[in-house]
């Protein structure tokens, strides 16, 4: 025995009439159009937009209905996003066809100049920092040098406020190519300083 | 009335060069065969039409006619040996520009009848991102640390003369209150640095209290309170509470 | 009796090892996985970027050809073009699509055929597209050719002035179905077509 046709399946029809059943030449040309033109679009590709493209007459939740049974399980699969239907392909298959581009960040000047003064200073606090750079340090910039492993604290200076001395990591190290820190060129090559002996 | 459509007409064409090979054609023969001298008067025809109707014509077609009027000029006197430009030449020089342009008319449309991409074929319409950034990575070498190091010093010390700081120097009385206070707790040989004020990171006010708390050493010393010892010059100054009970040999080398 | 294989065909194979039967099973993932590399690109892919994702010992002709034979009908087929291969609909459903999808407007008469002198002549300059056109060429007809990344420049001519040299782009390729600047039709090609298209 025949069931009615579902009222909810017939609402979209712009005619009205009854969901006959669709030839099947039309319907499989409305299947082709559809893989054409979710293929194509830019978006995905709502039931009403679908229709525009289809013959009339076809449901197009019908088709999106067909071809989501015919992809599924195929590489490129018909699936329902936001504003519609769009192909995606199938998520097992993602490690292979994606590459991973490595982008190293550049540290900021200041995170740079903090973390060499680290490396010749060590253990040093933020104080001592602000006074060999000559400008004051924000938290955020051995928030982020910590981060990334470069430095690491190095208990406290035993002066009021107790403040955190900081040093470099291995990490440091080789990040840099060094074997130790004995590698690091001395401060007096760099950078002709004020005779202060006392600070050596 | 056909003026004003020849008017018309020579200002839909792209140039004299686009005209000639209109005529050419024309011509219903193969580029290669067609008659110069036949184009050159088709030509001239046509744009003495134009000149009726309007007397300015654009400079280049001016210049083609007068050019085409002296090829057939030489085309048509017997070949002088002694000409060092050859008309023949320059005609068969015509006669490839001619084919060239009409290859590059017929290269468009054989262009314009493929199915082109966003007209007749589609491709996929919203790709989706292959590409995986991984961001942990640290782009910092050696050579940039270093210059960030000098950068760094360079420009903390290019700025101190102009702003002279002011220095709080710790004098001899702050070092003999000092030293007096901590004496009492010192249970051995100290050295002399461990009396200096705390949080002193200017390299001139810590040489200031090193000099301020040694003369406030020796000045305690003179009165008997503590011992002072040196090994070796620019050695370790120590310091301890002057323990009167133990003979002092090393207060005769201080 | 079965043939020896083509020796043309087995040449590419990078180890030079015999074309032996691939697993079915390892081709059969090799066939998922180029579809969806294909697939998930609005760009060709080239043979190498192919090779890359596939599992290693896969001939990714072998994969190509297999892909094509099973989408050729489809509403989305393989193709080569450009250097490489991309789905591309087929071209019976374009009036379905285009009732939905935004077309381009065709090129005019004049960047058409700025557009074949620079493909046959390439690189040329701008004066000696004029010389064979035998008109000026205005700015914006470049301009556009250029935004719709059909052509670049190739370099500068070392002429007084130091003209730049055009040239076409993959864009191009891509844009009119070739697989490589060799697909234009040769010159003698072009004259002996029949003379129809001169009202083109």
């Amino acid at each position: 025995m025949p069931e009615p046709p579902d009222p909810a399946e017939t609402l979209p029809d712009p005619a009205g009439e009854p969901a006959a059943e669709a030839d099947p030449a039309l319907f499989a040309h409305a299947l082709r159009i559809a893989e054409a033109l979710i293929f194509a679009s830019d978006r995905p590709i709502a039931p009403a937009r679908l229709a525009q493209a289809l013959p009339p007459g076809i449901d197009p939740r019908a088709v999106v209905t067909a071809l989501m049974a015919t992809t599924a399980g195929r590489p490129v699969e018909l699936v329902e996003v936001a504003g519609g239907v769009a192909f995606r392909t199938a998520p097992d298959l993602a490690p292979a066809i994606t590459r991973v581009v490595e982008v190293p960040r550049r540290l900021p000047r200041v995170a740079m100049e903090t973390l060499a003064i680290i490396a010749y200073h060590q253990p040093v606090t933020r104080a001592e920092i602000e006074e060999i750079r000559g400008a004051s340090l924000s938290q955020s910039t051995l928030e982020a040098l910590l981060e990334m492993g470069l430095i690491a604290p190095r208990g406290r200076k035993e002066v009021p406020g107790r403040p955190s001395l900081w040093g470099t990591t291995p990490r440091f190290l080789e990040q840099f190519g060094l074997k130790a820190l004995t590698d690091l060129p001395r401060r007096e090559e760099l950078v002709s300083e004020p005779a202060s002996p006392l600070s050596a | 009335m056909t003026q004003p459509v020849l008017h018309l007409r020579l200002d839909g064409f792209e140039g004299p060069l686009d005209l000639l090979l209109d005529l050419a054609r024309a011509q219903k023969v193969d580029l290669e065969k067609i008659s110069i001298i036949a184009l050159v008067d088709q030509f001239l025809a046509v744009l003495e039409q134009a000149r009726r109707v309007r007397l300015e014509l654009a400079a280049d077609w001016l210049v083609m006619a007068a050019w085409l009027a002296w090829l057939k000029s030489r085309l048509l006197v017997p070949p002088d040996p002694e000409e060092e430009v050859d008309a023949e030449a320059l005609a068969s020089a015509l006669t490839d520009r001619l084919a060239e342009l009409e290859r590059m008319r017929l290269a468009a449309a054989w262009l314009a009848r493929r199915d082109q991409l966003g007209r007749e074929v589609f491709g996929r319409g919203a790709a989706e991102q292959l590409r995986v950034e991984d961001r942990s990575g640290l782009h910092a070498d050696l050579p940039a640390l270093l210059q960030a190091y000098a950068g760094a010093r360079r420009r903390a010390l290019a700025r101190r003369p102009y702003t002279p700081k002011h220095r709080k120097l710790w004098t001899v009385q702050d070092a003999l209150a000092r030293l007096g206070r901590l004496i009492g707790a010192l249970p051995d040989w100290a050295v002399l640095h461990r009396f200096l004020p705390e949080g002193l990171t200017d390299p001139v006010e810590q040489r200031a209290a090193l000099a301020s708390t040694l003369i406030a050493a020796l000045e305690t010393a003179r009165g008997g309170a503590i011992e002072l010892q040196q090994d070796r010059a620019f050695g370790p100054i120590l310091i301890r509470r002057a323990a009167p009970t133990e003979a002092m040999p090393d207060a005769r080398a201080a």
